[in-house]
């Protein structure tokens, strides 16, 4: 999960975990262990498996890669890792061909920022978008319900409960199957 | 009818292992005999853990906790702390510190516990230097002061770094109230402890202790000398009740400084120049506290 | 008062076990201090400064008496007496 | 109840559920939200004690040593350069036989300045008589602290227990924690009830000035209760799995041990990290395991001597080093199982130090490099640092 600093991808990645637990699976979230300041580009990662989960170390061959800041795309390389049929959920207005993106991964799209704005989730310039993008994610990824997330959410937002459920529930409606 | 002028109880007992007429055993009576038998005292490393004697044997009636240097205000904190969760409202809390456990290395402990307006007594036992390890200089060794880390060869080496001002620094972290005591005045000694106890928040008690072996003193004459010590205004008895000082003990005419510093050996060394210095240095110190009772009372 | 011989009889928090009035300290003592109970006005000023708690006063009104025990001979009671009633002496034996 | 959280949640959770009385604690990253959590905790009425911010580490451990003579349950937690500002306090907490429990968030010594993940911080301390024990994962971390006070206040034991966490490998990850209900940790852990406290009707002196006769014997003492410890910190494990349904091996765990050829010991996070490395090299039929260090002290040197018989090869990760020797861990495990027959083949990976990563292949690495040990029947370097840049071992 790429972020910015300041856009929540961390807290994000626990709202995941909390919703896989919920669903009967084990999860663990954890941030890319690094000096956060606002702004900056932030790693956070999850990972989920039907069995218990005893590997402490970082995550360096994705099955899925959400990137909360498309800007981050021409800093980092967000593929890097991701396996041949893994999958890269984008928040972004525009398509595959638009953001140039090569290579055999499925892409999904969705406008964070616009749901995250409209549910008046942080400002034009600093949207808080992480809810809204988890909630694609779920579209992508079913075995995590849209109930456990929402609950999920929730308990982890720290302000703004109910908006930052509305905007998972929002993004996840609109995001097709893939 | 003869009168005792002080609380007759005792809780110190007898055969600690204080030398032969040092002020510390005098100030643990008469802080004592004021607080009374639900008291705890927690004593850094220093003389007292040395006076109140050797294991297995103990010199107090009263419970104490050891410590270390620095941590005497933290460890009393806890201590109130303890008695808080447990529900024991009307003991006493002592920390019973060193000049240099104090000022030195004890003062960031010690400023922390004022912040937190901690229910505790904190006794600086102030002997102007670090006795128990051997006389060395601490941040409460008057000017002119020989020490053995300011040895003084052909009359100079001797101290020059003034007595830091404890009782200001405290006032101005904001204790709820101070004293300086001197064990040349029981009876004062005994009012302020008294007036201090049931006081809640830090109570901040410099007390002067004279040490025969660091002051170079005869030991008969150590409660003299400490008397001269406020006679002269070198250590003047004063109070400092939630920001307001006042004066404990009037000293109609100070005696020069001289009289007090021409018995010890410490300052043997001493040319009549320097002595006027030190004189200079009593009377503006005395005109700053004479000026802050004016201030906070005006 | 327990026996101590072994580490088996030390407690489980080093704590003390005794007063120290098992130490006699007025062997320490070089000058002795001598009491004429003629010359004393009973003003207990030798009571108040003894640091060693050896001038003792059993009751208001009574003379005091030197704990000759745990007197460190310092002299502190002689030098304060304001009617000379004390007065410090060689130790005989010494 | 399951919920989602951190290491350092589970921590102060578990502090609460212990339900301690005085807590002090001091800001230091990765602690930093254990201490947060616990003023969260405190403002809401949910402890039952005081929460007292102090301004130094120093006066913490001191704070906490006072309220312990009153006899109250105290609780801690620091981080690398915190812990060392209490180093002075934490022998004193042991010389003083307070049974104060604090979790470490484990991170490098400074300088040049690191956050990050690192055990030199607590194993400087293993000396200071303070029980060590090492937590996997962060139900670990919650159960180990509940479990340290019923040994800690045992008055056989009367010792300080720290409780390590990795810096942010466990104290920032986020992993399901079952939360103990209060009245089964009620039922579990007794109230502290030392045998002796402040007490003004027995007015003690708690400390003393002992001469050279006694001394001697002042130490053995805690030696001797130290040694005691072992068989309390292994019965209150299995006491805890009884009421809990969960064990930690007590001092010392055997995984994938009995058939193997080759195992490989270490303590924290990297233990779960090297039990699915086994599991997975098993499959392929490489003999493989893993020796958990739980407690690392006391150190189980009877349990670790087991190994003489078990394996001719053990290689011993550490993620710190002691400069001038070689990884602490160790030391300790070369002291733990050697006899005067000698013991296995033994050899030190020093890595995942300052929050370098330490991943499955890293893991793998070193079982594989165990295994041509044991072929080639000798150890050609000692010490390994795993990975450096210079090509030693491999760096992902």
């Amino acid at each position: 999960m790429h972020g910015r600093g300041g856009q929540g991808a961390v807290v994000a990645s626990e709202m995941l975990a909390r919703a896989a637990v919920k669903d009967g699976m084990h999860a663990s979230a954890f941030p890319f262990f690094g000096v956060e300041r606002r702004g900056c580009p932030v790693t956070a990662f999850c990972r989920i498996d039907d069995k218990p989960i005893r590997i402490h170390a970082g995550i360096y061959e994705p099955d899925y890669v959400i990137v909360l800041d498309p800007g981050l795309m021409t800093l980092v390389d967000v593929f890097q890792g991701l396996k041949p049929d893994g999958k890269i959920l984008i928040n972004t207005t525009r398509t595959r061909e638009e953001l140039a993106i090569k290579g055999p991964n499925k892409v999904v799209t969705v406008d964070a920022t616009g749901i995250a704005l409209k549910r008046g989730l942080g400002s034009e310039t600093a949207p808080i978008v992480n809810t809204a993008i988890i909630g694609a994610f779920v579209k992508m990824f079913p075995k995590i319900s849209i109930d456990s997330l929402l609950e999920s959410v929730r308990e982890a937002a720290p302000v703004k409960k109910e908006e930052n459920a509305s905007a998972a529930k929002d993004a996840y409606e609109i995001t097709k199957e893939v | 009818m003869p009168k005792f002028t002080i609380p007759k109880e005792e809780y110190v007992y007898k055969g600690h292992s204080a030398c032969p007429g040092c002020g510390t055993p005098l100030a643990l009576r008469y802080a004592l005999k004021a607080l009374g038998p639900k008291t705890v005292l927690n004593f850094p490393a220093g003389c007292g853990g040395v006076i109140l004697g050797l294991w297995p044997g103990y010199a107090m009636k009263v419970p104490v906790v050891d410590n270390a240097f620095e941590c005497t205000a933290a460890v009393s904190n806890g201590l109130r702390a303890g008695f808080e969760v447990k529900g024991v409202e009307d003991a006493y809390v002592v920390g019973w510190a060193g000049d240099g456990a104090t000022v030195d290395i004890g003062l960031q402990a010690l400023s922390a516990a004022v912040d937190r307006n901690s229910n505790i007594i904190y006794v600086m036992l102030d002997n102007e230097a670090y006795m128990n390890t051997g006389i060395q200089r601490s941040g409460c060794t008057p000017v002119g002061a020989w020490t053995t880390t300011t040895p003084v060869s052909n009359g100079k080496g001797y101290n020059l770094t003034p007595k830091k001002r404890i009782m200001d620094m405290m006032v101005a972290n904001g204790i709820a109230y101070g004293a300086t005591v001197n064990v040349a005045y029981p009876e004062d000694f005994v009012a302020r402890m008294q007036k201090a106890k049931d006081i809640k928040g830090v109570k901040f008690i410099h007390a002067l202790a004279p040490c025969t072996a660091g002051w170079r003193i005869d030991p008969s004459k150590s409660v003299e000398i400490g008397r001269l010590a406020t006679q002269t205004g070198t250590f003047p008895l004063y109070e400092v009740d939630h920001g307001k000082y006042s004066l404990t003990k009037e000293i109609k005419k100070r005696k020069p400084v001289d009289e007090y510093l021409k018995l010890q050996g410490r300052f043997r060394h001493l040319q009549k120049e320097a002595i006027a210095d030190i004189q200079r240095l009593v009377d503006e110190e005395y005109e700053r506290l004479l000026y802050n009772v004016k201030v906070t009372n005006g | 008062m327990p026996i101590l011989e072994t580490y088996k009889d030390l407690p489980s928090t080093p704590v003390t076990f005794y007063s120290t009035e098992s130490n006699k300290t007025g062997t320490w003592r070089t000058v002795r201090p001598t009491f004429n109970e003629s010359k004393c006005t009973r003003c207990y000023i030798c009571w108040k400064y003894c640091p060693d708690l050896s001038v003792e006063v059993a009751n208001e009104g009574d003379f005091p008496k030197i704990d000759y025990d745990y007197c460190k001979g310092c002299g502190i009671c002689a030098n304060e007496c304001p009617s000379e009633a004390i007065v410090m002496e060689k130790e005989a034996h010494k | 109840m399951i919920e989602v959280m951190t290491s350092n949640y589970a921590a102060a959770h578990g502090a609460r559920l212990a339900k301690v009385e005085v807590i002090a604690a001091y800001p230091i990253t990765p602690q930093s939200s254990i201490s947060e959590k616990l003023a969260e905790m405190s403002v809401k009425g949910e402890l039952h004690g005081q929460y007292i911010l102090v301004e130094s580490e120093h006066s913490a451990m001191s704070l906490l040593i006072g309220a312990s003579y009153v006899g109250a349950r105290t609780f801690t937690a620091t981080s690398s350069q915190g812990l060392a500002l209490m180093h002075e306090m934490l022998y004193w907490a042991t010389g003083a036989r307070r049974p104060i429990v604090m979790i470490v968030a484990s991170r490098a010594m400074a300088p040049p300045w690191n956050i990050w993940g690192d055990q030199m911080d607590v194993i400087g301390e293993r000396d200071t008589g303070w029980m060590q024990f090492f937590c996997e994962n962060n139900q670990e971390t919650l159960d180990t602290i509940i479990m340290s006070y019923k040994i800690a206040e045992d008055r056989s034991v009367m010792l300080p227990a720290m409780v390590v966490e990795d810096g942010f490998i466990l104290s920032h990850t986020f992993e399901a924690v079952d939360l103990p209900n209060q009245d089964d940790v009620d039922d579990f852990l007794p109230k502290f009830n030392p045998e002796l406290k402040i007490d003004f009707n027995d007015p003690r002196r708690f400390g003393g000035l002992v001469m050279p006769d006694w001394w001697s014997e002042f130490r053995y003492r805690i030696a001797q209760d130290m040694e005691g410890a072992k068989k309390k910190i292994v019965e209150v494990d299995k006491e805890f799995g009884k009421k809990f349904g969960r064990t930690y091996g007590g001092l010392v765990e055997f995984y994938n041990c009995d058939d193997a050829d080759v195992v490989l010991a270490l303590a924290g996070s990297a233990v779960g990290t090297a039990k699915d490395v086994s599991d997975k090299m098993r499959e392929r039929g490489k003999k493989v395991g893993v020796v958990k260090i739980k407690a690392l002290r006391p150190l189980p040197a009877e349990e670790l001597r087991k190994l003489n018989d078990m394996v001719p090869v053990v290689g011993v990760f550490d993620r710190s080093f002691n400069f001038g020797h070689g990884g602490g861990i160790f030391s300790e495990m070369r002291n733990g199982i050697y006899t005067p027959d000698g013991g296995p083949l033994i050899k030190n990976y020093v890595g995942g130090m300052g929050g370098r990563d330490f991943t499955p292949k890293h893991m793998e690495w070193v079982f594989e490099d165990l295994l041509r040990i044991k072929k080639e029947g000798k150890v050609d370097r000692m010490i390994e640092w795993i990975p450096l840049r210079d090509g030693t071992g491999r760096w992902y």
